[in-house]
């Protein structure tokens, strides 16, 4: 039976992120459009126009996929044939995986049994985060090797760079974050955050860390390598970057990683700052709102709320970021490297330093058990 | 039933024998700085298992600053060795025999 | 004894000091106007402290001593040396005087040294000098009295040489060196023999309170090392204090600036030696054998000195072996027991000494460095003020009532000849006329009579600047009314001085340690049993005694005559000896210095060159071949290392695994 | 107890990949795997902790370093030196051995079962505490080795310049 729910959560968990995956493909090829005030995918409509409205979402869902994956397999003379299909996967795999300790619901409880809706518990997920988001560097820098060509190898040389730089600004945003809740359970932070700050806000990281959350967006967009961070694609200046050698369905599969990425920074963003699963005031036996109001809910309705509203706020922010892609221009090397080393390290080292000062003057020096 | 620390730490001295292999008999300086490394997480791994053995915590303390340690010497390491191959055009530590630069 | 703690003493030393540093930096930036400031400045405020001090000192119980401890400095056990400072009735005096006769110097100088490019360095020197001095004086353990021994060697070696630029300087500066590290060498055995001895009766110890109140068990236990102790100190003593044998360099030492000679050549460093001796007082007076040693090379030094004196022509020539002769009476005084008595004639030495130094000095500033007595003559008219004072000087040096010198020379006299010391206290009264006559004599000869300048120079005669006739007044004054604390017992307020100084010092009727001693104390006991009679006697007798020098001075050099010149060629041997100062010089130079060259040279040209050389030289070519083989090893391939280190590891493992297991 | 075996057995194949393969990027990717086998193993050990710190640190950044110096410089596939068979066979020999005692000696000394461990041992708090308690002198050190390696490779870096 529990080993029945694991594998439901974790189907669940994969279902939710290969689904936001595929579903950002389609809204960033109209939203894109939307911004650059053009159409955008509207071909192959469903029933040939009959409906009154667009169906192309459901031609991004199927048709794309399939499209690809007919595709022929090409392995560029010379390639390393066993790392050039290594590759990919290794892009893809950890961050399914970062997604397994995402939490995105409190619990559920049918009659005796609580399911706490997280796939993996783990009390140091943070640091599984971290560790999984530093193992997607592998899938840029191998995949620009093993291609044999000059310009995959540069979008890998870069692609690992930038990876490597940002990753200890994100890194030291998200200590920030640790020492606010005192824990690396992401579950627990999200808990944590169901609190009010003086009777009234919702205690949301945004509020306790606004500048790790300035940082860690930054530096997740950059991990991410979408614009305005995109030098290791680059397409202006390097083709496609570490995967200009990559067609049909191992190119699908960098495109896949791509868009879990922004999920995963998005789930990320919601889960440390934005209350995760959390509903303000909304609690397991129905709304309390300062004031005394109180609307009584039931448990599961309750559950399916908190469900919605993480993924209501995972696509908020997942629309911020391409929104951000399509609006501002690519930096320069130099810049990159400047931003990542001379603002975001600076900054988020200063940011612990306060916080950690903060959090003894309110705490007292007694240590947290 | 839990594992001997025997077999962990027989574990780690195969790992480590392995590891001076490479140090020894590879030519190029990339390799056998990876092999320290496998080396020292062979130590690494000793410290671990004799640490859960004893349940002190202080083996892992060391392995944390082996790691640091470790994380510093790569970063100097590979600085010595991208500053040699741009004087000498060369990876292969039998060339690399004398300190003048 | 009570004691009371205070912080105040350190900074007795530690003022002066940082006067060095300040005047070195001032050196070293080129600021003499910080140098000029500074320098006379931190001694002034030192004898503020010293004043402040020795008035707390005052307010305690008969001997009672200030105590200030600074930290440990040294703790080996069992050797135990603290910094520590005390102040008692002798430092007390002893303080004053190298402060404020020392910051009258230092006044002076800011006259004497205002044209020299120099001056930021002689001030630092000067400085450096006066603290080192004062550490000297405040020590309560010998090794810290040590520093201040060594730190005042020093200063004088950079002082004497302080024109370097001239060779004779520089060499007069090294001699004065080599003949303070002789005396030095013996007085670190005698400390560390001091030392080891005193292990034997008890916790060895070398701060001075323990050393008294270990001093009679050990003169128990073993006697002959409490004398050998006291010889070799008082081989110390004489390099420092310019006795038999070791006084030679003293009168080259004149080769410094004339403010250094008065200070240091004269008011303080040289009587470092007496100092000592009466500081340990309490071990001295336990060895009958070397107080009888130390009394007859203090006579035997008055009167030799004052001899070689008689034919000098330099004007601080002169000065310098009047120097050694009455340093040779305070030696005289402590050897006779009579401490307090040795001490008053060092501080009233102190007095006018300087002031004839600094005097002197007037005289070469005025007339542009001549110092040739036979050059000058009639200066009475240009240099009033220098005249007077030199007058009161040479008065109070010989010993006229009631001048300073006559006191205090006369305690020590009487001492002598109250202690059983006959001969000594006859050497002692001849060196008292001859010293009325040369002073007289240099008197006359300078300042009264017809004038023998160059006439150019005798153009720019000039009196000197008040910086420097005013340190000449005031020691003017000291020099007559110095002695007034210390009359003969019995007579008016009677010996002040000495009640004073009595709780520091032992005496030897305290002492019972052999037959010689009880018996000089039968003798004496101290002056005050010398009958009435006697004692108006014997100063009768010494003023006597002076007033006939002086007469002779008079009769020979008070007017113009051809009389020197006849009694010169009349004994013609006996004034080519004192003319050559018994050609001590020459002696040394062929008993001392010429085989230790030869000697040199030997292990130079042989032992060096061959011997060492070819071991050294043989050692690099061992290695030069060996390494012919061993470089190989060195292959400079890091991974050859590395097999070794694994092959070491192997070895090493191997070793636990079968054999240590 | 097969979970650590079967990590035993694939780590020493890894680890002896990452000494023979001749291509300096696969010795990287064993060590790759190597590393993070080991992490498994900590976490066995109950040091999960270190076993992430592991993931992040080794994996992470000190070998994706290695990878971007070997792809920065193109390092070229090592050809199969046949020059020093007979330093080669003393190598291994001596590697044997070494394997042998230290493995005999290492796991002679110690026995019995583990000790009983305290509810947070190897959680991040426990390695907290011990870190900056009876370690801390130990931790300000390394900061400041890291500072020192930082200026070191940046001078390395920029006197090529």
């Amino acid at each position: 039976m529990d080993l029945l729910i694991a594998f439901a959560k974790c189907l669940v968990s994969l279902l939710i992120v290969l689904q936001v995956g595929v579903i950002l493909l389609w809204v960033e090829r109209k939203g894109s459009a939307l911004i650059q005030d053009r159409v955008g995918a509207n071909r192959a409509n469903i029933f040939g126009g009959i409906l009154p409205f667009n169906l192309g979402i459901v031609n991004t869902l199927m048709a794309d996929p399939v499209k690809l994956f007919h595709k022929e397999d090409i392995v560029p003379e010379g390639a390393d044939h066993f790392l050039h299909w290594l590759a990919p996967f290794l892009a893809l795999f950890p961050l399914f995986l970062t997604y397994a300790v995402i939490p995105f619901g409190d619990v559920l409880v049918i009659g005796d049994t609580t399911i706490n809706l997280q796939a993996v518990e783990l009390n140091v997920g943070i640091l599984f985060v971290l560790a999984m988001v530093s193992l997607g560097v592998y899938g840029v820098v191998l995949g620009g090797w093993a291609s044999n060509s000059r310009y995959a190898l540069l979008g890998g040389v870069r692609g690992s760079a930038q990876m490597i730089s940002y990753e200890i600004a994100m890194g030291l945003a998200l200590v920030a974050v640790v020492l606010t809740y005192g824990t690396l359970d992401l579950q627990a932070i999200v808990r944590a955050q169901g609190d009010l700050m003086w009777g009234v806000i919702p205690a949301w990281g945004v509020f306790y860390q606004p500048l790790a959350l300035v940082i860690l967006f930054i530096a997740g967009m950059a991990e991410s390598k979408r614009a305005p961070f995109d030098l290791p694609e680059a397409e202006s200046e390097l083709i496609a970057g570490f995967f200009t050698e990559y067609s049909g369905s191992k190119q699908s599969v960098f495109m896949m990683a791509d868009f879990v990425e922004v999920a995963i920074v998005a789930a990320l963003v919601t889960t440390l700052f934005f209350g995760g699963w959390q509903v303000p005031y909304l609690y397991r036996d129905g709304f309390h709102f300062p004031g005394g109001f109180s609307i009584a809910v039931p448990s599961l309705l309750v559950t399916v709320l908190q469900v919605l509203s993480f993924l209501v706020k995972l696509f908020l922010f997942c629309w911020f970021q391409i929104l951000v892609r399509w609006s501002l221009p690519r930096l320069r090397y130099d810049q990159l490297m400047d931003l990542g080393w001379k603002r975001l390290l600076p900054y988020a080292l200063a940011n612990l330093a306060v916080s950690a000062v903060l959090i003894l003057l309110l705490q007292g020096w007694t240590v947290r058990s | 039933m839990a594992v001997p620390v025997q077999h962990y730490l027989v574990l780690s001295a195969i790992l480590f024998a392995i590891g001076a292999v490479g140090v020894l008999v590879r030519r190029n300086v990339i390799v056998v700085f990876m092999a320290i490394e496998l080396m020292l997480n062979a130590v690494n791994l000793a410290f671990v298992a004799l640490a859960r053995q004893r349940a002190s915590m202080d083996g892992q303390v060391i392995v944390f600053f082996v790691m640091t340690v470790a994380a510093a010497e790569a970063a100097v390491g590979l600085a010595i060795i991208l500053a040699n191959f741009a004087q000498r055009r060369t990876l292969h530590a039998d060339e690399i025999s004398t300190l003048r630069g | 004894m009570p004691e009371a703690t205070t912080s105040l003493l350190r900074w007795i030393p530690l003022l002066p000091f940082l006067g060095t540093a300040a005047c070195i930096f001032a050196a070293a930036t080129g600021k003499k106007a910080l140098a000029r400031a500074t320098g006379p400045g931190v001694i002034l405020l030192a004898f503020a402290v010293a004043l402040v001090s020795v008035g707390r000192f005052w307010s305690l119980p008969a001997g009672g001593s200030l105590v200030d401890h600074v930290y440990t400095w040294i703790r080996v056990p069992p050797l135990d040396v603290a910094m520590t400072f005390r102040l008692d009735a002798l430092t007390a005096v002893m303080v004053l005087v190298v402060t404020g006769v020392g910051f009258l110097i230092h006044l002076y100088s800011l006259g004497y040294m205002h044209d020299d490019p120099d001056v930021a360095r002689y001030f630092a020197y000067l400085n450096l000098f006066t603290g080192s001095m004062l550490v000297l004086v405040l020590a309560d353990a010998l090794p810290v009295l040590f520093i201040g021994w060594e730190g005042v060697g020093l200063c004088s070696y950079l002082l004497i040489g302080f024109w370097y630029a001239e060779l004779p300087n520089a060499i007069a500066g090294r001699k004065a060196f080599v003949a303070n590290r002789v005396g030095d060498a013996a007085f670190l055995i005698g400390m560390f023999l001091l030392f080891w001895s005193l292990g034997s009766v008890g916790t060895p110890s070398l701060s001075f309170p323990d050393i008294n109140r270990l001093a009679p068990a050990l003169a128990e236990h073993s006697p002959a090392i409490v004398t050998a102790v006291c010889l070799l100190l008082l081989v110390g003593a004489t390099g420092k204090s310019a006795q038999i044998p070791l006084y030679v360099w003293l009168p080259d030492a004149m080769a410094g600036p004339t403010p250094v000679s008065a200070l240091i050549h004269a008011a303080t460093m040289v009587t470092a030696g007496v100092y000592m001796i009466a500081r340990l007082s309490h071990l001295y007076v336990l060895s009958p054998v070397a107080l009888e040693v130390v009394a007859t090379i203090g006579a035997l030094t008055a009167l030799f000195a004052a001899t070689i004196a008689v034919v000098q022509t330099d004007l601080k020539k002169i000065l310098a072996y009047s120097t050694i002769s009455q340093i040779g009476y305070m030696i005289l005084g402590v050897g006779v027991g009579a401490f307090s008595a040795g001490v008053f004639h060092l501080m009233t030495h102190a007095f006018f000494k300087a002031l004839l130094f600094l005097g002197a000095g007037s005289v070469m500033h005025a007339l542009h460095g001549e110092l040739n007595v036979f050059k000058m003559g009639g200066l009475r008219k240009h240099l009033p003020i220098t005249s007077k004072t030199f007058l009161i000087a040479t008065l109070a040096i010989a010993g006229v009532p009631p001048l300073a010198a006559f006191f205090s020379k006369d305690m020590v006299l009487e001492a002598a000849f109250a202690g059983g010391y006959r001969v000594q206290w006859f050497l002692g009264l001849v060196a008292a006329g001859i010293t009325a006559f040369y002073m007289f004599r240099a008197y006359f000869l300078a300042f009264e009579g017809e004038s023998r300048m160059d006439p150019e120079k005798e153009a720019h005669v000039h009196e000197s600047p008040a910086t420097m006739t005013i340190p000449l007044l005031v020691l003017a004054v000291l020099s007559i009314v110095g002695g007034w604390v210390g009359l003969p017992h019995g007579f008016l307020w009677g010996d002040r001085f000495g009640d004073f100084l009595q709780p520091v010092f032992a005496t030897p009727a305290a002492a019972h340690a052999s037959a010689h001693a009880a018996e000089s104390a039968a003798h004496a006991g101290g002056h005050a049993e010398l009958a009435t009679g006697t004692l108006l006697f014997l100063m009768l007798l010494t003023t006597g005694v002076a007033l006939a020098g002086i007469f002779a001075a008079w009769r020979l050099y008070g007017r113009p005559s051809e009389q020197p010149s006849r009694l010169q060629e009349r004994f013609r041997p006996a004034y080519e000896m004192l003319a050559n100062k018994y050609w001590v010089d020459e002696l040394y130079d062929l008993v001392f210095i010429r085989p230790y060259v030869a000697t040199s040279r030997f292990f130079w040209k042989v032992v060096d060159a061959t011997v060492i050389d070819g071991v050294v030289n043989g050692v690099g070519r061992v290695f030069d071949g060996s390494a012919l083989l061993w470089r190989r090893v060195q292959s400079g391939n890091v991974q050859h290392y590395a097999l070794a280190m694994v092959l070491g590891a192997v070895v090493t493992a191997g070793y636990y695994y079968w054999v240590a297991r | 107890m097969i979970v650590f075996y079967l990590l035993a057995i694939l780590s020493v194949l890894s680890a002896i990949v990452v000494v023979v393969h001749r291509s300096p990027i696969y010795c990287a990717l064993a060590l790759v795997n190597t590393l993070f086998l080991i992490a498994v193993m900590f976490v066995l050990l109950d040091a999960h902790m270190i076993a992430f710190l592991q993931v992040i640190v080794y994996a992470g950044a000190i070998m994706v370093l290695f990878l971007f110096v070997i792809m920065l410089l193109g390092s070229p596939d090592e050809p199969a030196s046949a020059e020093r068979p007979g330093l080669r066979t003393v190598v291994l020999a001596a590697a044997v051995v070494l394997a042998v005692e230290l493995g005999a000696v290492v796991a002679a000394k110690p026995g019995g079962e583990p000790m009983a461990e305290p509810p947070s041992y190897g959680s991040t708090q426990a390695l907290a505490e011990r870190l900056f308690t009876t370690h801390l002198l130990s931790f300000e050190l390394t900061s400041l080795l890291l500072l020192v390696a930082v200026v070191g490779a940046v001078v390395m870096a920029r006197r090529r310049a």
